[in-house]
């Protein structure tokens, strides 16, 4: 066995043991650490597909802002156990997921057996050491890539218009008032009351 | 030292429709922070000024019948397609943003930035119809439904509202996953996100032997995720779940937009990926869209005549309409992109008269749409109520509307390929939902008033029903200067075409 | 050198993984970051792609990906920061006054 | 060969890694011998000459406390916390080059980037593409020790320490990775030892003097030091996010904010000041080797870039702590105020403010200097102007008496409040 497939086998078993754990971890902040764990161990593959670029994008991005930002809201929140499993009416709906799953992983592996194509580049290592290069990525992403970078600008600044005006309405117009929330509740119980029973199937 | 950058050429005209919208929305984002006081109307007209100014250059830019231009490494192509599709989807954000002008202050949720987000989701919108590279489509879905999730969470003091937007969030980040994922199998079998490249690709690969290539199944199995992704998006069955939760709780222009903007858009995407790079899988997805297209039309609708709820009624009735939609996509190549723009444009006319006349009978606080509310509304109301029933008319597919025009054309072009079951299921469905149509009618002519209600009319939304009411019944009656219209819609089929 | 068919059976998983999350929990925040394990299961898969193909487009690609998410992270938390203000809950199902 | 040459790798990140050790047991006492000098003290000098041993002293006493685990803590993350802090310390110097010592016996390929492959330098452990990035990369992991060890200790103190402690980290990277950015632009690549020789003749302190600025003021940020140390405000907090922990655990935290002092100094030398460059360095190789062979003159390049090179990081340890020695604490709302409205904004006009002068003025790296010289002590004192503005103003209605001041607060109706809680957020 190789250093490279040895390296590989250890870091993908992070990465499902990761995955795995986010599920089944009750506490969120645990959830939230076992999927960093998972992002790791994604970065750690990157290095090995020659990719140092994505590698630090990676760690940058996803564990040291995107989850970040997931461990301050749980911690905000203090939702860290929130979830109510007591009433379990969803047991149909969890099968139905395993089934799906398990449809979908052997879906997985027939891609894999059957998907490898003769004209892999995979050992042209010449080839593979100059597409490591970021300066490389960068004139792709100014040249080929110009319109989506610029798009993908857009999307940043409509995220953080987004943002401010989620934040900014509860300064102008303060929490819910006591009569919206009367109201609320009201119509809720209304709506049980008069039963829509067609799309409860759905 | 780092590899010599050399920007291909650029071809402004392509992308100008989107370069107007976006760069009048960063303006407008500004503007609207220097502007004095609360009222932030004046930034919805100065909006529905940048939809006149987008839609001059639209027009100034189109190519001649029949030729296309793309720019940005074949990323983007502006066809006659695009063009219609582009000002179709300005005529559906400037009614969404005439009935929300008074709407938003009257239910005091009024915030300037309301207006440069419906603009950036036409932006998006105006993207997904151009793009001819699947991360160009990706990043045109996002834009668009990050956008949306913030309206759809717009109306702040209400739970519901927020419920939606979150709802709506999670069920989109999903579908974004799979489209995601489905992206990046067909990068892997076919090497390229181009449209034009992926088609080439597979004709040479499936033309090679009899035997499947693997790097053509990893293509069809990416093609089911992004089919799926998109199925989200324009709601079929059985992804449509969360299609009339979020309409209950979005503020209704933003409903409203939702409901034609989106498809509309969407359609347009898949209906590019699906007869550009797709194509030889004809045989695969033509069987599924039809399932699909099947149970859409007839769960939509039955599930549309049990609804109390008006808001809800025209949820599931835009679910069913997706159905429809479905059938003009899977026919595209012979007819089907005529049919699909035609039915786009009527259904958009009736659906954002049909939520603007909703919107009139919305008061302060109120959260439930009953049907209750119309009744008796033509003896208060007789034009609203003419209005009114115009539009469920041309929705349930009544001639003389426009409506009936478009349903016409899709299920002649479905016949015309040989699709005699879909046209049956369209026509039962149809007919299922000429019920729920006319019951409201039937309830505005026929029964006394259950409760008092006072509509609210204001020049937006009077104008918004004029227009979609002239429109619906002209088109209705003559439908032939837009069939001329769509019919020089071809889309562009190969590069520089 | 590791087959590319390894690192995609190990991002098919990953993918299914996500889904399972998603369809299984019921904490909207776990929901989401199910969500994110999906687009990394992307990722892996664009890169793993782009070694294969011997072209830069797929780690292109992950940069977009990325990008992206960080916008729909954010949004997506402000909108359950200002829920959970209102209804004091995360969990999915109590978030169901619009069931229908 | 394959062999020796992961031996070889090992030895040496032991080496950095007993190095960094001993240099953060010594950065104490350095610190508070010069702290004791700045107010008029003494500061440790019992144990040994001038006190050498305190740190010594120290060490000892914290390995022999009682450790204590909190029993209401998650055990797990408690544990977790203060091991991330350490590694993401220790890790940051695996890119950064601190000399030049080259093992195959010839100076001159220290000096020009295009022989690189023939440097092989025993004074850095990783030379990678991605330098930069990867320090950019390991800062940004660092908050997770801080955040973690709130949540996890269970405790009100603990936990308003952490969440202070993220919200400050993140907001305050933005204007870090910003500054960095610059001298990546500047300098045309991500490689640190590219970047050490790109500075040849000029140090990236002139051109990029306000990125320098940005950089110094989100770092000390970053380090949370005074005056951004509210994370670990005593007066409010106790002492933040480590209130709970105890013994060797709280030695780790406490090691993990030095060595991250003394790797930010480095970084700071390495993008800014030239690294191991000293003026004449290459000269002197050149004399050593006519006189007494190459290898002579190997050894003697990398001591005396060694030697620079730990010269300038003094110095900006120093300078830290005479910040902390002179400067009191923020406020938290001037604390995000400051890096959103004024570092922020400053730190892009400095990304932008760069490429422009680069492309207009090509080819000329004096003149461009000049130009972003002059450009940036002007941004400088105009961002100083307008700051000082608002303090003028907040001075005035610092003024008022209190009651009065109530009553204008309130007569000033909802909206105008509105208006600027606005803007603040």
């Amino acid at each position: 066995m190789s250093f490279e497939l040895f390296m590989f086998l250890v870091t993908a078993a992070i990465a499902l043991a990761g995955g795995v754990g986010m599920i089944v971890a009750r506490n969120t902040v645990h959830s939230a650490l076992f999927l960093l764990l998972n992002f790791f161990a994604i970065a750690v593959l990157f290095l090995l597909l020659h990719s140092p670029f994505l590698f630090a994008i990676q760690l940058t991005i996803y564990a040291g802002a995107i989850m970040v930002l997931f461990l301050f809201v749980v911690m905000l929140l203090g939702v860290e156990s929130i979830e109510d499993r007591t009433k379990d009416r969803l047991a149909g709906q969890l099968w139905l997921s395993v089934v799906l799953t398990l449809i979908l992983m052997v879906q997985a592996i027939t891609i894999t057996l059957l998907a490898e194509p003769a004209e892999s580049q995979a050992q042209n290592t010449a080839l593979l050491d100059q597409l490591a290069d970021p300066a490389l990525i960068g004139a792709t992403l100014f040249t080929t890539y110009l319109l989506p970078f610029q798009i993908t600008g857009v999307i940043l600044l409509v995220g953080i218009v987004g943002v401010v005006v989620l934040h900014q309405r509860a300064h102008l117009y303060g929490p819910l008032s006591e009569t919206e929330r009367e109201f609320a509740e009201q119509y809720a119980a209304e709506r049980t009351a008069s039963g829509q029973p067609a799309e409860q199937a759905s | 030292m780092p590899p010599e950058i050399v920007i291909p050429a650029i071809d402004v005209r392509v992308i100008a429709p989107m370069l107007t919208i976006f760069a009048w929305a960063t303006v407008l984002l500004m503007v609207d922070l220097f502007m004095p006081g609360k009222d932030r109307k004046l930034t919805g007209y100065l909006a529905l000024a940048g939809l006149a100014v987008t839609a001059l250059v639209t027009l100034a830019v189109q190519p001649a019948p029949g030729t296309s231009r793309t720019s940005f490494s074949n990323m983007v192509v502006l066809d006659s397609f695009g063009t219609t599709l582009t000002l179709i989807l300005l005529l559906i954000a400037a009614f969404s943003i005439a009935i929300s002008i008074n709407y938003l202050s009257y239910h005091n949720i009024e915030m300037g930035e309301y207006y440069p987000l419906i603009l950036f989701a036409t932006g998006g919108m105006i993207l997904l119809g151009q793009s001819t590279n699947l991360i160009l489509v990706f990043l045109g879905v996002e834009l668009l439904s990050i956008t949306l999730y913030v309206l759809t969470a717009f109306f702040y003091p209400r739970y519901t509202s927020e419920e939606a937007g979150l709802k709506y969030l999670l069920l989109g980040a999903f579908a974004a996953g799979f489209l995601i994922y489905g992206i990046a199998l067909i990068y892997g079998g076919a090497g390229t996100l181009d449209l034009f490249e992926i088609g080439a690709f597979l004709n040479t690969s499936l033309a090679v032997g009899s035997a499947f290539p693997p790097g053509a199944l990893l293509v069809l199995i990416g093609g089911a995720l992004v089919l799926i992704g998109f199925c989200f998006k324009i709601s079929l069955v059985p992804f449509h779940m969360w299609t009339p939760d979020v309409y209950e709780g979005s503020p209704t222009p933003v409903a409203a937009f939702m409901s034609v903007g989106t498809k509309g858009a969407a359609f347009a995407a898949l209906l590019r990926i699906l007869i550009v790079a797709l194509l030889p899988f004809k045989i695969y997805w033509l069987p599924v869209l039809g399932v699909l297209a099947t149970l859409t039309m007839l769960f939509g609708n039955i599930a549309a005549l049990m609804q109390p709820n008006m808001k809800r009624m025209l949820a599931y009735s835009s679910v069913g309409h997706a159905g429809y939609i479905t059938i003009g996509i899977m026919t595209a190549g012979t007819h089907g992109t005529e049919s699909f723009l035609f039915y786009l444009l009527a259904y958009a006319l009736a659906n954002m008269g049909a939520f603007a006349v909703l919107i009139t009978l919305e008061r302060r606080g109120e959260m439930a749409w009953s049907v209750d509310d119309f009744a008796g509304l033509w003896k208060r109301y007789p034009l609203l109520a003419i209005a009114m029933a115009t539009f469920m008319l041309s929705l349930a597919g009544v001639p003389p509307t426009a409506g009936f025009f478009g349903k016409f054309f899709v299920f002649a072009a479905a016949w015309e390929d040989g699709q005699i079951f879909l046209v049956f299921m369209g026509v039962l469905s149809s007919a299922i939902a000429a019920f729920f149509y006319l019951r409201v009618i039937m309830r505005m002519f026929m029964d006394e008033p259950v409760r008092e209600v006072i509509p609210i009319f204001n020049r937006g939304l009077t104008i918004t029903i004029g227009i979609a009411v002239v429109g619906t019944i002209v088109f209705g009656l003559l439908p032939t200067p837009l069939v001329s219209l769509v019919q020089n819609s071809v889309i562009a089929l190969g590069v520089g075409g | 050198m590791v087959e590319t068919s390894y690192y995609i059976l190990l991002s098919a998983s990953l993918f299914t993984l996500g889904i399972l999350g998603v369809l299984v929990r019921r904490n909207a925040i776990v929901v989401f970051m199910s969500v994110e394990l999906m687009l990394n299961a992307a990722n892996l898969a664009f890169v793993a792609f782009a070694r294969q193909q011997g072209n830069i487009d797929g780690q292109v690609l992950v940069f977009f990906v990325i990008t992206v998410a960080a916008a729909e992270v954010a949004v997506g938390l402000a909108l359950l920061v200002t829920i959970f203000r209102n209804k004091q809950t995360a969990d999915v199902d109590a978030i169901s006054q619009l069931h229908g | 060969m394959d062999i020796f040459l992961i031996v070889f790798l090992v030895v040496q990140v032991l080496i950095i890694t007993l190095a960094v050790t001993t240099g953060f047991a010594y950065l104490t006492w350095y610190e508070r011998r010069l702290l004791a000098r700045f107010q008029n003290r003494v500061g440790p000098n019992r144990a040994g000459p001038l006190g050498l041993l305190q740190p010594v002293a120290d060490a000892v006493k914290l390995f022999f406390k009682e450790d204590v685990i909190p029993t209401a803590s998650d055990k797990v993350v408690y544990l977790l916390a203060p091991v991330l802090a350490v590694m993401t310390a220790i890790v940051i110097w695996a890119v950064i080059p601190f000399g030049c010592f080259n093992l195959n016996g010839d100076h001159t390929a220290c000096f020009d980037p295009a022989r690189r492959d023939e440097v092989w330098n025993a004074l850095q452990v990783a030379e990678v593409n991605i330098g930069i990035l990867f320090i950019l990369a390991v800062t940004s992991i660092g908050v997770y020790g801080i955040t973690l060890a709130g949540w996890a200790s269970n405790s009100k103190y603990a936990m308003l320490g952490g969440i202070r402690a993220s919200a400050q980290l993140i907001s305050y990277e933005l204007a870090f990775g910003m500054a960095v950015l610059s001298v990546v632009m500047f300098g045309g690549t991500l490689s640190t030892w590219e970047i050490v020789l790109a500075q040849e003749g000029l140090w990236f302190f002139f051109p990029l003097i306000l990125g320098f600025l940005l950089f110094m003021i989100s770092a000390t940020a970053e380090l949370v030091r005074t005056p951004f140390d509210l994370v670990e405000a005593e007066q409010e907090l106790t002492s933040g996010y480590n209130t709970e922990y105890g013994s060797m655990k709280f030695a780790l935290f406490f090691m993990s904010e030095y060595i991250k002092m003394i790797a930010m100094s480095a970084i700071a030398t390495t993008l800014f000041l030239g690294g191991w460059r000293f003026p004449g360095l290459e000269t002197l190789g050149d004399g050593v080797a006519a006189l007494a062979g190459p290898w002579p003159a190997a050894i003697i390049v990398g001591l005396v870039s060694l030697g620079s090179f730990l010269l300038k990081v003094a110095m900006f340890l120093f300078m830290l702590v005479w910040l902390r020695a002179s400067w009191p604490r923020m406020r938290y709302d001037q604390l995000m105020q400051f890096g959103w409205k004024s570092l922020l904004p400053l730190a892009i006009l400095n990304l932008v403010m760069i490429p422009v002068v680069v492309v207009l003025v090509p080819d000329n790296r004096y003149i461009q200097t000049a130009i972003l010289f002059v450009l940036g002590i002007a941004a400088i004192f105009g961002a100083a102007r307008i700051g000082g503005r608002g303090r003028v103003k907040s001075k005035v209605e610092l003024v008022q008496p209190v009651a009065e001041g109530k009553q204008a607060s309130a007569a000033s109706s909802a909206p105008a409040s509105q208006q600027t809680s606005g803007v603040a957020s």
